[in-house]
């Protein structure tokens, strides 16, 4: 048990990993040993998940020096800066890799049945592993340039997955989107870890933390990671892959590249926060988040209005979701320098903010499941040919309803309760921005409606007739996603206090982050 | 000191015909007698500026003795031309098949049998 | 170390103009020559820049990897840029 | 000395170049090309003498070695091969 | 001198120009590919050149007196962003393969089926 | 490709492989490494895809046997990081330092004939280096077998 | 620390409020018809004493719905679907733009 | 008109990136704090003469891991892509 | 016989490039331990491309023609080639043409050898192999005219006496 907490960090990268490494050639032997073993590792993966957060609830932020050779021996003998590649999880992190957890739990045993008209399954699986341990490193690590080499297997992976269905032209369409804005993307990090190398011969986020002093040089480094992992997360203007990938992808698939999303959001905040925590970016860092969290929300759900295709609304509701997050701890981020708006309304927004993450990534999985389940059942996303499907498919139906109250804001759901904070705080900064967020959630309520009115009810269509309900292993899938988010619905409260707020204070206290790399030498 | 004036026109002959197969390239009309020139030249340069090479690291390794690196040095040497010696006319043959199969005529030929095979 | 400084701007502009006719060429199979001497003469700057490390991985990667795969893609679909 | 005949090496890549960038078929091209590669690798040894690194020279068998793969692909696209 | 003596920095940003404008303006996919493949390229260059050191050898240890080496950390960085960049464009490529049997076309724009 | 290329390459494909062999396991005494000897055997196995056509390579190797290949030179990699794990508690912490096996500090010199150092890098070079040549030489062949018309076996 | 704790949100009363509404819905459900059987003449719509038209035509379509909303924001509608082009260019080309202002803004501020 | 914003914001982004070019320190002279630690203990601490390898497989192990990581990803990928039979029979 | 043969060429080939790496006269026990396994795989994978259907390349004596051939005629041949392709780059007289000449070789290696001698040698290119006999179809950059008259071209006046060496060496 000790082993495993002090060493649980790397674990939950390296044992994805390796079972990635090892799925083809446990399914030369077996195809249903293959998917027994892909759940055992992703349950696996949570329980770690579960003791790390223990661990850093407990005591604080987790330090692991790779290669060291104790793991918390973080500056080599005699000397000021770090040199190896250090993993630092503290609040925020946990909090992500708890989110990415849960999700890639319900897709896997979503997939289960889901995927099995395809072939190919063992580089699905494997795709699919990898993609979980792009996330987790790209949350866990401390190190810029290791934060690359993770978006780069998140990026490429996610888009192998996304084009996986390579008999409908279209998904490959989809893909070669994503590859491009993600290598660019990437390659735009990649120069600004350069110009920060170029100026301070240094590569740990918290040692760089520490020196910078935001020169002409740091502010383009600034400018190029933020709108990198801006285009990553999909804000307006710059989602307009989204709706092409996040339609074509297996559904499975397509809360995995919407968790990857949310992974590239915690990037965005680990620069604003962490990287430029200290320097004077943060204020008109704060306002372009701000703006580009408005107009996500805007845009996104008046585009989401018109769609006919049920995972492209789907899509745009996602962009505009976003928004919600970008707008909240953007509040956050331009009120740090200022304490006493910090403490009214900053640290609500921010916990709004985040809280509304994980609200997200549960009830918009949940949505994009059921669009899965009617798209395996219908073989088709069109909502025109859809109709009275509410009779056949009881539990999806159900389902649906669940994921789309939340997602609208309804009053007992958790949507509502971090909407709730966002409005309260955001109108404290600033009176319209909360009233768009308002209005905002009421098209999503209405578009929802559009949805529930075309596919689920009315006459039953003649074509649909003998449609059977989903099968089981996708019924579980949505099930756990549905029984965490009617947990958070019940008791918002713990959640904030116990998972929220250590998520809030890791993004804030910038000092906290920097002590954990430089107070570690011998 | 002889040794480097005898080095000096190695080098000065290797570097004479480099140049001699660049401005072949552009003097000669068509791509075969270009190839005459890029390939036949750069291989000759090369044996010249290699064979620079061999005698003053020989005679550096004469000088400080046989635990010099420079033996290793004129090993390598030898090897990177004995690549180049084998690779050079197989591209240059490659090349050459393949602008004839794409349809490149030789430009002023007074005789061409392969056209005529082909024809035949 | 005069030379050295000259070689050094001779190799970055001799990058530069491969790449604009990288950009330029009409022809896909031309641009991929471009694309492969650039990838040699990157390599060349990378031994310039005292890297044998990464000269290397370029020279093998960059230059006859990458061409392969350009030059099959285009077997495969089309040669003329429109 | 070695390093002036690098320069001159240099400057002759750019003449071959210039015919890579002006022929008017491909396989003039690839000529070119094939040139550049030759040059380049002795660019490579002459440095490495200059340098007095015997490491270097490994860079160069690999270049003189691998440009040849470089030339053939291109070469039996144009023959319109089968790969 | 000052600024020439920067040329290899400015000669990575410019091919950074070169590919970006090729990555807006050309609509051929394996076009664009190749303005990706550039891209990487130029940054590894400015990587590179970051690392080096007026005077110094290669970063291995091969003469008895190890004399001033460049920065080897750049160097290593560059090796994986090299193998990564050949990973990109592999896959890349592929797709461009796929799209083409599905459509008949390598065109960005007249290959689209989504839009709106 | 014409006979002559094909007797060429016949011979030439030894050399490249013992080179690449040479730069693999000299990786951390002189330039080179597990990449780049993977390329260069791998830049090999294109020569060979060139100069006899790729229905005819697969006739002797196939794209899942290079699969296995490279699955196993990632695992050995991984193990060799997760042996840090087990013998020092930290992961990648590079056991074999101090130890006969691989445990020198090597002389300086170009190339010092003392391969026994370096700890697990020589040996992560070799997993490297396989898994390199296996992921390279399979992405042409699949690739080249693609555009020539024919599809990869599941 | 700020207190941030959702006080008035008790799980308790939560269920409370469901049961609530569960029961209110039985309520209304037992006060139904009880004559009421599926699949007879009475679940037939009544329209006018016309004929019913088929399923498909009755069955609103997706894109029927809020025509009215998309008549009204035509003008903002128009340019914001047009400017979803579905081009990689294009996105990189966004990409350029916002990366620059977002750069100007940086320097400028 | 498309044209016109993308030459002017290509422009822009340019010189951006020139000054960039300009602002970063001499070239020949980097600053070095954790590079000089590691050319100095390279050789004791791992034996490895070549201190790219020893940053590679020892420093910073983790990110060749990653990379072959990706290369592993990309491979799978092309395979996957080109897969023979798309569905399974039922 | 093949696997030992590569094997052991692939060892010498191993050991050149890891030459003065030890006391063993000049490589270390290391190396040649190395060596040994990696001949060892490679014989395994390449013996039957390496080595064609026959053994007679093993004859040292053809080894010996093979260096002297290479230091000797070919060598001198290649000089003259070169001088003489420098005066048609700066005169810009060519007369070219593309011939077929019978060399009466039989075996790959041989051809393959003529083929790379006579393109590096005296304004010749092999342009063209035959699949089934051993024609070499030649661009030569400066015809004689006499030439051209009797139709089974004369093999000497292209390539010397190249064919009698390469008979010698691997005929």
């Amino acid at each position: 048990m000790n082993f495993l907490t002090s060493n649980s960090s790397i674990l939950i990268i390296a044992i994805p990993l390796l079972a990635a490494f090892l799925v083809p050639l446990i399914s030369k032997a077996s195809a249903k040993g293959r998917n027994i073993f892909v759940v055992v590792v992703t349950v696996f993966v949570g329980i770690l998940v579960a003791i790390l957060a223990k661990d850093v609830y407990a005591n604080g932020a987790h330090i692991y020096t790779l290669g060291a050779a104790l793991p918390d021996i973080t500056l080599p003998r005699g000397y000021i800066v770090p040199v190896r590649i250090i993993l630092e999880v503290d609040g925020m992190s946990i909090f992500m890799g708890i989110v990415t957890a849960i999700v890639s739990l319900a897709a896997v045993v979503y997939s289960l049945s889901f995927m099995k008209r395809e072939t190919g399954q063992d580089k699905f699986y494997t795709l699919f592993l990898l993609m979980m341990v792009g996330m987790f490193g790209l949350e866990f690590t401390g190190d810029l340039f290791n934060l690359f080499v993770f978006l780069e297997i998140l990026s490429i992976s996610g888009a192998a997955l996304a084009a996986f269905r390579t008999r409908f032209g279209d998904t490959v369409e989809g893909g070669f989107k994503y590859l491009s804005i993600s290598a660019i993307a990437a390659l735009m990090v990649l120069f600004a870890i350069a110009l920060l190398y170029a100026q301070y011969g240094l590569l740990n986020i918290g040692a760089l933390a520490a020196v910078i002093q935001f020169t002409s040089l740091d502010k383009l480094a600034l400018a190029l990671m933020a709108i990198a992992f801006a285009i990553k997360l999909g804000a307006v203007p710059l989602h307009m892959w989204v709706p092409d990938t996040y339609t074509v992808a297996p559904a499975s698939i397509t809360i995995m590249l919407m968790a990857a999303s949310q992974a590239c959001l915690y990037a965005l905040f680990r620069i604003g926060f962490t990287l430029y925590g200290g320097t004077t970016g943060t204020i008109s860092m704060g306002w372009i988040v701000i703006i580009l969290g408005v107009l996500s929300m805007f845009v996104g759900v008046t585009m989401a209005i018109p769609q006919t295709d049920i995972k492209r609304l789907m899509a745009y509701h996602s962009v505009s979701q976003i928004g919600y997050m970008l707008l909240g701890v953007g509040v956050g981020l331009a009120v740090l320098g200022d304490t006493a708006a910090l403490n009214a309304y900053g640290r609500q927004a921010m916990s709004g903010g985040i809280f509304h993450i994980i609200n997200y990534a549960l009830y918009k999985g949940l949505l994009f499941l059921t669009a899965g389940a009617l798209f395996y059942r219908l073989g088709t996303r069109d909502l025109n040919k859809m109709g009275g499907l509410a009779r056949n498919m009881k539990f999806t139906t159900i389902f649906f309803i669940i994921g789309a109250l939340a997602i609208s804001g309804i009053p007992p759901f958790n949507g509502f309760a971090s909407k709730f904070l966002i409005y309260e705080s955001v109108y404290q900064f600033s009176p319209i921005l909360s009233i768009i967020a308002m209005l905002v959630s009421i098209i999503t309520l209405a578009s929802f409606t559009k949805v529930f009115q075309a596919a689920f009810t009315g006459p039953a269509l003649p074509q649909h007739k003998d449609v059977k309900e989903a099968p089981r292993s996708m019924l579980i899938g949505m099930g756990i996603l549905a029984v965490v988010i009617i947990f958070f619905s019940l008791c918002p409260g713990l959640i904030v206090d116990n998972i929220v707020q250590p998520a809030v204070d890791a993004l804030i206290n910038q000092g906290a982050y920097i002590n954990g790399i430089m107070g570690g030498g011998l | 000191m002889a040794i480097d004036i005898i080095t000096y026109v190695f080098i000065a002959g290797g570097c004479f015909f480099n140049l001699m197969a660049v401005i072949g390239l552009h003097r000669f009309p068509d791509f075969y007698t270009r190839l005459h020139a890029g390939t036949k030249c750069t291989t000759f340069g090369s044996i010249l500026l290699i064979i620079a090479v061999l005698i003053q690291s020989i005679s550096i390794w004469v000088v400080e003795g046989g635990s010099s690196p420079q033996s290793i040095l004129s090993l390598h040497a030898f090897i990177a031309l004995i690549a180049i010696l084998v690779t050079n006319p197989t591209g240059a043959h490659a090349i050459a098949r393949a602008g004839h199969r794409s349809g490149v005529k030789p430009v002023k030929a007074i005789v061409d049998d392969l056209e005529k095979e082909d024809n035949a | 170390m005069l030379e050295i400084a000259a070689l050094h701007i001779i190799v970055p502009v001799l990058l530069i103009v491969c790449a604009v006719f990288v950009a330029r060429a009409k022809d896909l199979i031309n641009a991929v020559l471009f694309l492969a001497a650039f990838s040699l003469l990157l390599s060349l700057e990378f031994y310039l820049l005292q890297a044998p490390d990464v000269a290397i991985a370029e020279a093998a990667i960059g230059a006859a990897i990458t061409t392969a795969i350009f030059v099959v893609a285009i077997r495969a679909t089309k040669r003329e840029e429109e | 000395m070695w390093v002036p005949a690098a320069i001159f090496l240099g400057v002759c890549v750019i003449v071959a170049l210039v015919r890579v960038f002006l022929g008017p078929t491909t396989p003039d091209r690839i000529v070119g090309l094939d040139t550049i590669n030759t040059i380049v690798v002795m660019i490579m040894v002459i440095l490495g003498i200059a340098f007095k690194e015997v490491i270097l020279i490994d860079v160069a068998i690999v270049y003189a070695l691998l440009s040849f793969v470089t030339t053939l692909f291109i070469a039996k696209y144009i023959e319109k091969g089968k790969f | 001198m000052g600024s020439l003596l920067n040329f290899p920095f400015l000669a990575a940003v410019i091919l950074a120009g070169i590919a970006l404008y090729i990555l807006i303006f050309k609509k051929n996919m394996i076009k664009f590919i190749m303005g990706i493949a550039l891209l990487e390229a130029s940054v590894n260059l400015f990587f590179v050149a970051l690392g080096y050191r007026e005077g110094g050898g290669a970063p291995i240890y091969t003469n008895s007196p190890a004399g001033i080496m460049v920065l080897p950390v750049p160097q290593a960085l560059v090796l994986t962003s090299i193998v990564i960049g050949v990973s990109i464009l592999a896959l890349m490529l592929s797709m461009a393969i796929r799209t083409y049997r599905h459509t008949g076309n390598i065109d960005t724009e007249k290959s689209r089926r989504m839009k709106g | 490709m014409s006979k002559i290329v094909r007797t060429v390459a016949n011979q030439l494909i030894l050399f490249i492989f013992i080179f690449g062999l040479y730069i693999i396991i000299h990786g951390h005494i002189t330039p080179g490494g597990g990449f780049q000897g993977g390329a260069v055997i791998a830049s090999g196995a294109a020569l060979m895809i060139v100069a006899f056509g790729s229905s005819r390579i697969q006739k002797g190797i196939k794209e899942k046997h290079l699969s296995i290949l490279e699955s196993s030179g990632a695992v050995i990699f991984i193990g060799l990081a997760f042996a840090g794990l087990a013998a020092a508690g930290v992961f990648f912490f590079n056991t074999l330092i101090g130890s006969p096996v691989f445990g020198h500090t090597p002389p300086t010199g170009p190339n010092p004939g003392d391969i026994w150092t370096g700890g697990i890098i020589p040996l992560m070079n070799v997993a490297v280096g396989l898994k390199v040549f296996a992921g390279l030489s399979a992405i042409i062949l699949v690739m080249a077998l693609a555009s020539s018309g024919e599809e990869v076996e599941e | 620390m700020a207190a941030i704790s959702l006080a008035f949100w008790n799980p308790v009363v939560c269920l409370v409020v469901f049961l609530v509404v569960i029961a209110l819905i039985y309520l209304l459900r037992s006060r139904g018809e009880g004559g009421y059987k599926k699949g007879t003449e009475q679940t037939k719509a009544f329209l006018c004493g016309e004929e019913l038209p088929e399923v498909e035509e009755r069955h609103v379509k997706a894109h029927n719905l809020y025509w009215g909303f998309f008549q009204a924001l035509k003008k903002y509608y128009d340019p914001t679907i047009k400017a979803h082009t579905g081009i990689v260019n294009d996105y990189v080309l966004w990409l350029t733009v916002i990366t620059v202002i977002a750069a100007i803004t940086f320097t400028l501020v | 008109m498309r044209n016109f914003v993308a030459s002017l914001f290509l422009g822009i982004a340019i010189v951006f990136l020139v000054s960039s070019a300009l602002l970063v320190h001499p070239f020949g002279e980097p600053p070095a704090p954790m590079d000089d630690y590691i050319i100095q203990n390279a050789q004791a601490e791992t034996g490895a003469n070549n201190v790219v390898a020893a940053v590679l497989f020892d420093y910073r192990g983790f990110d060749t891991l990653g990379e072959a990581t990706i290369l592993f990803t990309a491979v799978t990928g092309v395979v996957m892509l080109f897969r023979k039979k798309e569905t399974a029979e039922k | 016989m093949r696997f030992i043969v590569t094997s052991f060429i692939a060892f010498l080939a191993y050991l050149l490039l890891t030459t003065a790496s030890g006391k063993v006269a000049l490589w270390s026990s290391t190396e040649i331990i190395i060596g040994i396994v990696f001949a060892l795989i490679t014989g395994a994978l390449f013996r039957n491309r390496f080595i064609g259907k026959n053994f007679r390349m093993l004859n040292p004596k053809r080894w010996f023609l093979l260096i002297v051939y290479l230091c000797g005629p070919f060598l001198w041949a290649l000089a003259k080639a070169n001088i003489e392709v420098v005066c048609l780059v700066i005169t810009g007289k060519i007369n070219p043409g593309i011939l077929k000449i019978s060399t009466g070789l039989e075996n790959d290696l041989s051809i393959t050898m003529l083929a790379n001698s006579i393109t590096l040698t005296p304004g010749t290119l092999s342009v063209e192999v035959s699949e089934e006999n051993g024609d070499l179809y030649v661009h030569w950059i400066n015809i004689k005219e006499e030439f051209l008259e009797k139709m089974p071209r004369d093999c000497k006046s292209v390539c010397g006496n190249f064919p009698d060496w390469i008979r010698r060496i691997a005929g």
